[in-house]
């Protein structure tokens, strides 16, 4: 709740977001060549990199600011469990980093060639995925809070927890542009990663947020 | 009624504390005095479940505050050496969003009420981050003004605030404490204190050898 | 086929052409109406805002 | 002159010259928009080179690419002026520009992508001017952001003036840089494609200078219109704003 | 010279940004596929993007903590000329960013099946181009000191003053991977930009840090 | 010596002060006074420089701060509400840069004098951010001790210090006027001040309507 008060605040942020995404997918080509038939290769894995960047760039500042003005401690001080804030702080990062890209999908599919059932099996992959990526960096970014270099190493943990999330969500668009028409199995899977995640993550988060707090 | 029974608290390698024992009854104020460095704001957090003491036992009503957990935390009100309150929202969202996670029902016009009466008249709707630091820690002490709770603990209130805000604070303390509520005080101020039961402790005295 | 139509067909580019021109008189179009739209508001705004500290000195 | 120049940049003396000049570039904008696409559309044979009718979109984008770059000059102009000589109209200018030039620049991608489906079969190729086009875009984006991602106007037009300036170094550069990604054969590079080359019907450029100029009086009246807005919003405190109001009514 | 105490303190940075890149660099085969031969030609972009979101990263936090604890008003207020002391922080933060990744460079080389030569241009590349980005980045840097969502802000404002470095960057790799000899002139045109970046940016972000302290 | 004239600040919507008018002589101190938000901090600001003022002119010597550039802040210590300690480092490596940083000759032997001084005795090498509040608080002013710049900013200096580091504090401050040194100086608590030549300045006075 007070996140998107605060989010709504300031709806630049969403645009910032959007055209984060643009520039970033826009470099890939500058710096890899323009090769339609690489461009298309790599789209799925650029798209996906994108998304990963952009939550791990919102993530590091999820906790960071009400950890710094003592906002934090007033939020497990609430008679509300802690995990309700937790998902509601998780949901604010995901409609300000996940779901853009959900949105921008098609201008990714414009400029990398990719054909248009990709382009729809892409948005889907991203619009399960995200979630998991912002749920997944909470417990990072509550593990980190307060220590100096977080940001970084705040990457190094919660990559390696990315990496299955993108592997099936790059491998579902791949498979969708190659004409492979059976998706069905990557899509429960991503599903059922983002059911486990929706579980255990708010618990984690909270009893990460208490220790580093204190 | 708080009750703390052997509590025993240490930060690094210094043992802050040990075995320190009150209880303050509805209707009392507890001063926590004490040198820099001392323990204070440890023990207030202690109190209030954001640090977690070596030993002893915290009880609210008899029963141990770890396991009541959230019926505990909607008795108390923390107020640290942070204000609290966000820098990108005004005064009155940031009361808004507190009073709604509190759980405490209250009118919008009971949140301009709260800021006219902190001396915020005309800055309700500015973002904080432009108030100076005596508006700021104002808006965050109108949080007392919009509370149901019944422990207030606050570490080092009157800190940044003027002649006029000093006085105020003091009024609202006695209010409280006068319908029965519990304070739990430190400051460094010399400051007039006169409502209900005053109970002091001193911290790192005896101590002098860890300090 | 009129002269007219087959002004617009433009040798089957009529599409291109007219979502160039389209994009061009909508974006400028719309940006003029919405300075306009930001002056009224505007002026409505401070003359309210007039009359409350006319108000306020009446007191 | 110089008198008269310091005169004007003050808001209270612009405000009202603006409000007289944007009439005059409104009617300019009008004439010269008929005129240019009546020649463009009528006096003008069918095919450029060997395209067919498409080819009418240069009037719209040329035009609009050219003030895309103007018009980014002019912002970081007036941003210069006022960090030098730390005179609010000229902050204020500034900001009112960008708006107007990002629409530009949009245009000209925009009607560059229809022409490219046409003429090359593709609404968008990593070609290098189309690549600048675009970084230009973000360049406009980046200094509205910044600007309005500041609640304090006097730190935002500072902070967005330097940032245009910063911008104004680094456009040439990038430019060329897309341009001639490979240093060794940048000048083979630069001979091709100018596209339509030096063989345009003189009709069809006449029509195309005609409209590049309706686009830059276009901007005037916007950027004039939106700079009357600033003015009035920031110095909303002032008396020769309450006065002006009182006038009105 | 208080960086290089800070960075110093946390030998570790340095390794958590080794992890980055690898990471990072690792993730695209993940992500677009394993061939071999689209692999060599996206790794030079890569290893650039990689450099790039690197120094992004860590931009953030270069003045932020700074700014939050008053000690940016505090140098302000020194004797010393402000851009001695942005240059200092700005060598600091190439230290922790720029440089690992030139050290990282030939493991890039393996993963991406380059030639040998190909890794020892993009090595003296990485060397020349990470200090202008970690130049022209603090210019941002210092803009969007203070500002919520400062971090997606801040990409937005450095990424297209990114790009030439980029395309030189990666241009020369290419070129030497595939044969060209004549590298020459890349070179000189990257050495070009470093010395530009090296005169005007401390003189623009000491003036963006004025502007933003107030 | 220190003069202001006609110096005009505004902040957002809100003009804080027209015209102000003082200086100041080596030896004495400008006790700056004023309710909350009435622009006590903004003016320190304008006065070191880190605030650009509408109008107005700040001397120093005759010459103006804003030509002067480092010449200028070579010869001012300033110390806001914010204690400009890195919290990762340690009172002594704090120390240790900022004097570097000031260009001040100090031993490492000093800094250790300074921070023992102050009551830091034992914690020197801890990073400050284990410290409490007001050890936090010393750790800055320890600054002062170690600076030879002739005109000294304090911003609220005595928030969270107890009773024995405020006397301190004021014998410092009394030393340093002593000695010919000069002092401008916010503060809410009562605090008594015996040195040299005091001045007082009450902002927000006349202009009620705009506070
Ligand atoms: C997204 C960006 C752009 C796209 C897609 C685009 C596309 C095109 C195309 C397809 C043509 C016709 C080429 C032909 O003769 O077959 C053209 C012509 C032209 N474009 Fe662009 N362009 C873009 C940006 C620019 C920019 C930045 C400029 C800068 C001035 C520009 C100036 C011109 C000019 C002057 C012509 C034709 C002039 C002539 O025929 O003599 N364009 N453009
Ligand atoms: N994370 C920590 N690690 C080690 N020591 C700590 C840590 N946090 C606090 N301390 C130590 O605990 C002691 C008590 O700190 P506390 O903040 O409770 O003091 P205080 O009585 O509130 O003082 P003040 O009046 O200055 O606010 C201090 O001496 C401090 O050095
Ligand atoms: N960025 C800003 N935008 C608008 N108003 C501001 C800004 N910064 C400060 N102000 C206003 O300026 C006024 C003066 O602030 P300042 O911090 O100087 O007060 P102060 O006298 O130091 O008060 P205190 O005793 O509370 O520290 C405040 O009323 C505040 O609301
Ligand atoms: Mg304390
Ligand atoms: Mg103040």
């Amino acid at each position: 709740m007070r996140d998107l008060t605060l989010a709504m605040r300031r709806r630049t942020d969403v645009l910032t977001t959007l055209f984060f995404f643009i520039i970033v997918v826009s470099l890939f080509p500058l710096g890899a060549g323009t090769e339609k038939m690489i461009l298309m290769k790599i789209a799925p894995g650029v798209a996906w990199v994108a998304a990963l960047l952009a939550s791990m760039l919102a993530l590091e500042r999820l906790f960071a600011s009400d950890f710094a003005d003592g906002t934090l401690e007033q939020m497990l001080l609430t008679p509300q469990p802690i995990f309700i804030l937790v998902l509601g702080k998780v949901f604010a990062h995901w409609l300000l980093t996940g779901l853009p890209l959900v949105f921008i999908a098609p201008l990714v599919g414009l400029q990398y060639y990719l054909p248009d059932e990709a382009v729809s099996t892409m948005m889907l992959a991203l619009l399960i995925g995200t979630p998991i990526l912002s749920l997944v960096g909470a417990i990072g970014a509550a593990l980190t809070l307060g220590l100096r270099g977080g940001g970084i190493l705040l990457s190094l943990l919660i990559l390696p927890l990315y990496i299955p999330i993108m592997v099936y969500g790059a491998g579902v668009v791949s498979a969708s542009a190659t004409g492979t028409t059976d998706l069905q199995a990557y899509f429960s899977i991503l599903s059922g990663f983002l059911i486990l995640a929706l579980v255990l993550s708010p618990i984690a988060t909270a009893a990460a947020l208490r220790i580093s707090v204190e | 009624m708080l009750e703390i029974t052997n509590l025993t608290c240490s930060r690094g390698d210094r043992q802050l504390f040990t075995g320190l024992n009150f209880s303050l009854k509805p209707g009392s104020l507890l001063y926590v005095e004490g040198r820099n460095g001392t323990g204070k704001s440890t023990l207030l957090r202690a109190i209030c479940g954001l640090f977690l003491a070596d030993s002893g036992d915290i009880l609210w009503d008899g029963k141990n505050t770890q396991s009541l957990a959230e019926d505990y935390t909607k008795e108390v009100v923390y107020l640290g050496h942070h204000n609290g309150i966000k820098d990108d929202l005004s005064g009155l969202e940031n009361l808004r969003i507190s009073t709604v996670l509190d759980g405490d029902d209250v009118t919008e016009e009971q949140i301009w009420n709260a800021l006219k009466k902190m001396g915020l008249k005309g800055f309700e709707d500015l973002p904080t981050k432009v108030l100076s630091q005596g508006q700021k820690r104002r808006v965050a002490l109108a949080r007392l003004l919009l509370n149901s709770s019944k422990l207030w603990i606050l570490d080092e209130p009157f800190t940044a605030l003027d002649v006029a805000a000093v006085d105020l604070l003091q009024s609202v303390i006695a209010d409280h404490i006068s319908k029965g509520g519990m304070v739990v005080l430190t400051t460094h101020q010399e400051v007039a204190l006169t409502a209900g039961q005053i109970q002091r402790l001193e911290l790192g005295k005896k101590k002098n050898k860890n300090v | 086929m009129s002269a007219i139509s087959e002004f617009f067909h433009a040798g089957g580019y009529g599409f291109y052409i007219w979502g160039s021109y389209g994009a061009a008189i909508l974006l400028m179009v719309g940006e003029l109406t919405i300075i306009k739209q930001q002056y009224r508001t505007i002026l409505k705004r401070l003359s309210r805002m007039a009359r409350m500290n006319a108000a306020e000195e009446d007191e | 002159m110089s008198i008269n120049w310091f005169k004007y940049s003050s808001p209270t003396t612009f405000y009202p010259l603006a409000g007289k000049m944007i009439p005059f570039f409104g009617w300019l904008t009008a004439l010269l928009t008929i005129g240019g696409l009546y020649w463009g559309f009528f006096e003008t044979p069918d095919t450029l080179s060997d395209q067919k009718e498409y080819y009418r979109i240069i009037y719209i984008h040329v035009g609009a690419a050219w003030m895309s770059m103007w018009l980014y000059i002019m912002m970081a102009a007036w941003a210069l002026a006022g960090l030098v000589f730390q005179t609010r109209l000229s902050y204020m200018i500034a900001s009112a520009i960008a708006p107007t030039g990002a629409i530009a620049t949009f245009l000209a991608l925009w009607t560059g992508a229809f022409w490219g489906k046409t003429s090359w079969g593709t609404w968008w190729d990593w070609d290098p001017r189309m690549t600048s086009e675009l970084i230009l875009l973000f360049l406009y984006m980046g200094y509205m952001a910044l600007q309005s991602a500041i609640d304090d106007p006097r730190r935002a037009d500072r902070a967005a003036a330097l940032l245009a300036l910063v911008g104004l170094v680094c456009v040439p550069i990038i430019f060329w840089s897309i341009n001639c990604p490979n240093p060794n054969e940048c000048a083979a590079l630069h001979q091709t494609s100018k596209p339509g080359g030096g063989n345009m019907d003189p009709n069809i450029l006449i029509a195309m200078l005609v409209v590049a100029l309706a686009f830059w009086m276009y901007s005037f009246v916007a950027v004039l219109m939106r700079v009357r807005n600033i003015i009035l919003e920031r110095e909303r405190h002032t008396t020769w704003v309450n006065e002006m109001l009182e006038d009105k009514q």
